[in-house]
């Protein structure tokens, strides 16, 4: 059994050591026990604010394994952050993929040529963050649940959030780090390796030193290197999973890439997402719906309570045209409700 | 001898000769009848000042006296792009800098305009190679200079001269491959076909129209960014020494330099002078320098313009122009004429 | 009652009549006898296409009244109509609305300037128009039914259209026809009247003529007159309707402006259009729905078949969590289903 | 007598009285003594030449040799914006044409850049209103010319000079109140001042990015465009008769213009001669012209750089300077000094 619950002090030792696995060049999670920290903390504090218009809360959550019959047996294998506004104390900067219409009448001659544009536009997006799930539950439902935790509890707590949400997935840099993306581009202004870049500006993208340094006018992509246009929108392998699941979520690439590395970033109204257009509030009952007979699908389910937010994936029959779900009273009590409450429930 | 002259009507057929013998990679000179006509009428028809000085186009020919056969043409256009746009490149600096990173990025930049709308532009300069020799090179290329200074009210203040541009051993254009292939999927030599009927500026309407970081293009075609076609390096040198500069223009597809100069700041402004013929009289010749100079001689006229090459000097405003020379000029003793040496005189500083 | 249907031949009377009653200076209808004729064409043309990829379709539809007691008493009352691909044969331009951040670090100074860019993004999006509703049905069910249908009709036939949908709303003019949006910026390139340079363009917006003579830089907003900036996305007076019933619908305004009156024109990608995202495909069973008791919800509803496009609007009970909807044999005709076939329903 | 001589070390308190009676408008001459001195330890090691030239900055004084007094002051910097982008406005055209409607619309356009990083600059005259009479102006403002002619190869090959722009009645902008104003949204004056603190560049983030249309201006601000303030404009004059001009950069707050040259087209390169001191022999003074102009005169030395304006002529290569002359610029017979006429010669064309 899995719960998705935001994080508390308790489990900065768990992420410790997950921080030690993850692979190194990608920006998932602090490395630090010091930065660790400051996550943590800023994350309770987030949850506990009260919040009129987003700003600069940043909301972590974890993903916990439990064993039935073990309680006191668990285990962080997950963590999947929210920002609540980008780029707040100034400007989230990324490249907009523009395309511009090339014409020519008395030639007969019509083509697009993409450009990149620097722009700011993503600035209060809520911003999805630090999605990372241990091998072991990569290809389960819960990595899903996990992902879309903290879209549930956007839903949740709207006044939170923007309409609006992106991801920036790490780009494609070689074993030695080099960022063909980077090469091309940000070299030429920046005069500097990619990881070094990286480093000095701590891999913000609000940093007044990006307008002062990066492009101002629109790049046309055809006059960069071949290998810096194949790796445009192009995923480092360790975002794949990631990628897959917002897109089913709804989010959509292409518009916008990083103005690093040339990762994709992906982004969606709140209305196209799936969590918000497709779930339903159901009332809890008793009962162990696990225990029917037919096709079972996966559903996650969060509760709407103001006692923590906790979310769990559920494998049932079709919820649709239904006006409650069944939940065993573990399950209940994972998820802090109680038969009669309301809980969201979206198809995984 | 040689004499530079005004175009007239009857030349309609030793320019079509001449314009047979150019060859590619000049746009303005094709053996087209029809064109060169039309293009003859507009120069008779300037030179008589009976169209606006926006729609001239003074052409010179060079013409071998003994033979009545043209030997060179050349051309100054009145104003450029007021019918159509006129493109260029020009090359402007922006600096990328950070104190936090002290990083200070100087890059330069290419800006699509038509910044150059309105200059007269010298052009369509061709010798005929029988005749590239001695001093006939310069004084066909100095001659319209010489016809700027007497007639500077015809001008803008501005004038220029496209160069053609650097282009690799096989014919193709490093600029080209660099930019204009990307957005315009088709060859250069083709590029420059259409260039060649007339429909540059709409050619134009797909180069794009953010300006550009040069560093952006591949090094070849940084190198060769306003950089003169190999043949075409005396030419330009030419008109250098005559007081055109490089200032940051270029051709769009293959960034050879425009040439540019304050009309009042060329040398033939500065340094031509009026002289009356008169015969050498021996205070004149006791006064003239031991070693001479030749020398640019041109009548005033601007129906007829002449202008030849003489071993005359303008001494204190008198000149002694042999019989010859003045028939050539279709002057004679008494008359005023504009002398400019032909050769730049050093700077004594 | 009223139906949503594809116009036919013999509307094209009718169409005139209604032409003529339009608002002048407003781009709703085409005028003369030849343009409706052509119009009427091309919309027959486009039904009856087998369709692969969306092209130069154009659908035109008719609100039809209808007197229960006299059915040969029918009137048009209203048109709306979609076009496939916009700016097919070239390129449809807008003016996108940029936001810049200007940040000065030393002078902790951050502001936002507006921006206007002339860009081609909303090629191939399909393009609502022609939208017009009787006075009489203007405060109705029937006036959403009518603009909605176009999308009823999109969510059955995917392949006709495109993933993203938007419609230019006519801008304000004053009483003479001149638009103080037009006169400072439009008016500088063009050296013509408001109404002179829409009649030389046809009211098109993908003339190579616009890339000839409109900017290509970004218009800074702040730079423009105070009367322009003041009518930037304002809808003439005569859009007041359409504009409520689409972004009730879903769509957003403020991200593209015309480039001519700037008017707004709202988009939305479909996932985030209710009639794609809360729709419902419902069996049809027989009966007076409007027989029941307690609240009644309107819906519009449309026929899924091959057999031509219908839509009607149904006073009924919450049809959430229902399996069938409840029409009368009479409203069964209208929509050209039987008991047991599939209707769509959506929420007005 | 008045002298221009290079500064040294002991003029510090005299600058700053004479930065005392500046006023506004100056952003580089405060009387601030902290920042005048260090601006006169660069001066001084630019003379001594113990820093780079791009980094030097030779300020020239004008001293009343009678009382000690300094009476002017100008500079020259080896180099601009080579540690902080150096901004200005560039005046591009545009023209948007379309055959079908019969349109052709020619438009100014302002574009933010960096071209002039790297050009010497003329900067920061002044002249005590004490001594606004004869020559003094103009021995002032062409003492930078003879020294950049006697060392051109300390400076770059364009020069420049940035000039005051217009400002209404009450002091106001109408470019900056229809431009800047909309994206700095503070006063004329205070992004002045922050201006005289050095903070240009740092303003100029704020400055839109994309190329501008002058015709979206209000027509007040058009109108300015290059326009210097009612006060600048006899500098403007000086500056333009040796050789300056306006080729289309501006300020970016105020629209002034900034005027440009390349070295080697100034007056001064061109007309400046080197002459000998010696004594006023017959043969001389026989061949000197009957009528004679004054002339600007300079020693040769960079370290203790001298100029005055004198009566005396250089005469085939020969001047005769009184023993004061020669005192004051610290020279003696035999010695060699370069000569300019000071005022600007017609040409005969």
């Amino acid at each position: 059994m899995y719960v998705v619950r935001p994080v508390e002090t308790a489990d900065i030792p768990a992420l410790e050591s997950l921080a030690a696995v993850t692979m190194p060049g990608v920006h998932t999670l602090p490395r630090s026990r010091d930065k660790i920290e400051l996550a943590v903390e800023r994350s309770l504090a987030s949850f506990a604010a009260q919040v009129d218009i987003p700003s600069e809360e940043s909301y972590l959550f974890v993903l916990e394994s439990l064993t039935e019959r073990h309680p006191a047996e668990r285990r962080i294998c997950g963590t999947a952050a929210i920002f609540a506004s980008a780029g707040s104390n100034g400007t989230y900067f990324s490249f907009r993929n523009d395309v511009i219409q090339q014409v020519s009448r008395d030639l007969n001659i019509c083509h697009s040529v993409h450009a990149l544009t620097l722009c700011s536009e993503l600035t209060a997006y809520s911003q999805l963050s630090s999605f990372y799930a241990d091998p072991a539950v990569q290809d389960g439902p819960e990595a899903a649940l996990l992902s879309r935790s903290r879209l549930l509890y956007a839903l949740q707590q709207p006044q939170r959030f923007g309409d609006r949400f992106f991801v920036p997935l790490a780009g494609v840099t070689d074993e030695a780090g080099e960022s063909p993306f980077w090469n091309a581009l940000g070299r030429k202004f920046f005069k500097m390796d990619f990881l070094d870049a990286e480093r000095v500006i701590g891999g913000a993208r609000n940093r007044t030193l990006i307008v002062e340094l990066m492009p101002h006018y629109p790049v046309y992509v055809p006059l960069l290197p071949g290998d810096a246009q194949a790796v445009m929108g192009q995923i480092h392998p360790s975002g794949e999973l990631a990628f897959n699941l917002l897109t089913a979520e709804g989010f959509e690439a292409d518009e916008y890439i990083d103005i690093f590395d040339g990762g994709p970033i992906l982004q969606a109204h709140k209305h196209a997402l799936r969590t918000f257009n497709s779930s339903q509030t159901l009332r809890v009952r008793t009962g162990a719906s696990t225990s029917r007979e037919g096709q079972r699908l996966n559903y996650a389910i969060s509760n709407n309570g103001s006692a923590g937010f906790r979310a769990i994936t559920l494998a049932c029959p079709d919820l649709d045209g239904v006006e409650a779900v069944a939940l065993t009273p573990e399950l209940q009590d994972l998820l802090r409700v109680a038969e009669g409450d309301s809980v969201t429930c979206v198809r995984i | 001898m040689l004499v530079v002259r005004a175009i007239n009507e009857r030349d309609l057929n030793g320019l079509f000769e001449l314009a047979s013998q150019v060859g590619t990679g000049m746009t303005t000179l094709k053996p087209d009848m029809k064109m060169l006509g039309d293009r003859l009428a507009t120069a008779c028809a300037s030179f008589a000042e009976t169209i606006p000085p926006e729609e001239r186009d003074y052409m010179f020919v060079m013409e071998d006296t003994a033979t009545g056969r043209l030997a060179g043409v050349c051309a100054i256009k009145g104003a450029v792009g007021l019918t159509e746009p006129f493109y260029n490149y020009r090359i402007g600096t922006l600096v990328h800098s950070s104190r936090e990173l002290s990083v200070f990025t100087k890059m330069e930049t290419l800006y699509l305009s038509n910044d150059l709308t309105g200059s007269s532009e010298l052009c369509s300069l061709f010798l005929h190679p029988d005749y590239r020799t001695g001093h006939n090179g310069k004084l066909l290329s100095k001659s319209r200079f010489l016809f700027i200074a007497q007639f500077p009210h015809l001008f803008t203040e501005k004038i220029i001269a496209e160069m053609r541009g650097y282009q690799a051993e096989d014919g193709s254009s490093p600029f080209y491959e660099g930019l204009g292939r990307h957005f315009f999927k088709m060859d250069f030599h083709h590029v420059d076909d259409l260039t060649a009927l007339g429909k540059k500026s709409f050619i134009a309407e797909l180069m794009p129209r953010q300006p550009l970081y040069i560093a952006y293009l591949p090094q070849a075609a940084q190198d060769v960014v306003g950089q003169v076609h190999k043949s075409t390096a005396p030419a330009r040198r030419l008109l250098e020494q005559e007081g055109m500069h490089y200032e940051g223009y270029v051709d769009i597809f293959d960034a050879g330099p425009v040439l540019q100069a304050r009309v009042s700041e060329l040398r033939a402004i500065r340094q031509s002078e009026l002289a009356v013929i008169a015969p050498d009289e021996d205070i004149v010749h006791a006064c003239a320098p031991a070693t001479t100079e030749p020398t640019l001689v041109s009548n005033t006229t601007l129906k007829d313009f002449r202008m030849i090459v003489s071993e005359a000097v303008n001494v204190n405003g008198s000149i002694d122009l042999s019989s010859a020379e003045q028939q050539l000029l279709r002057c004679r003793t008494g008359d005023t004429v504009r002398t400019l040496p032909l050769n730049v005189r050093k700077n004594n500083a």
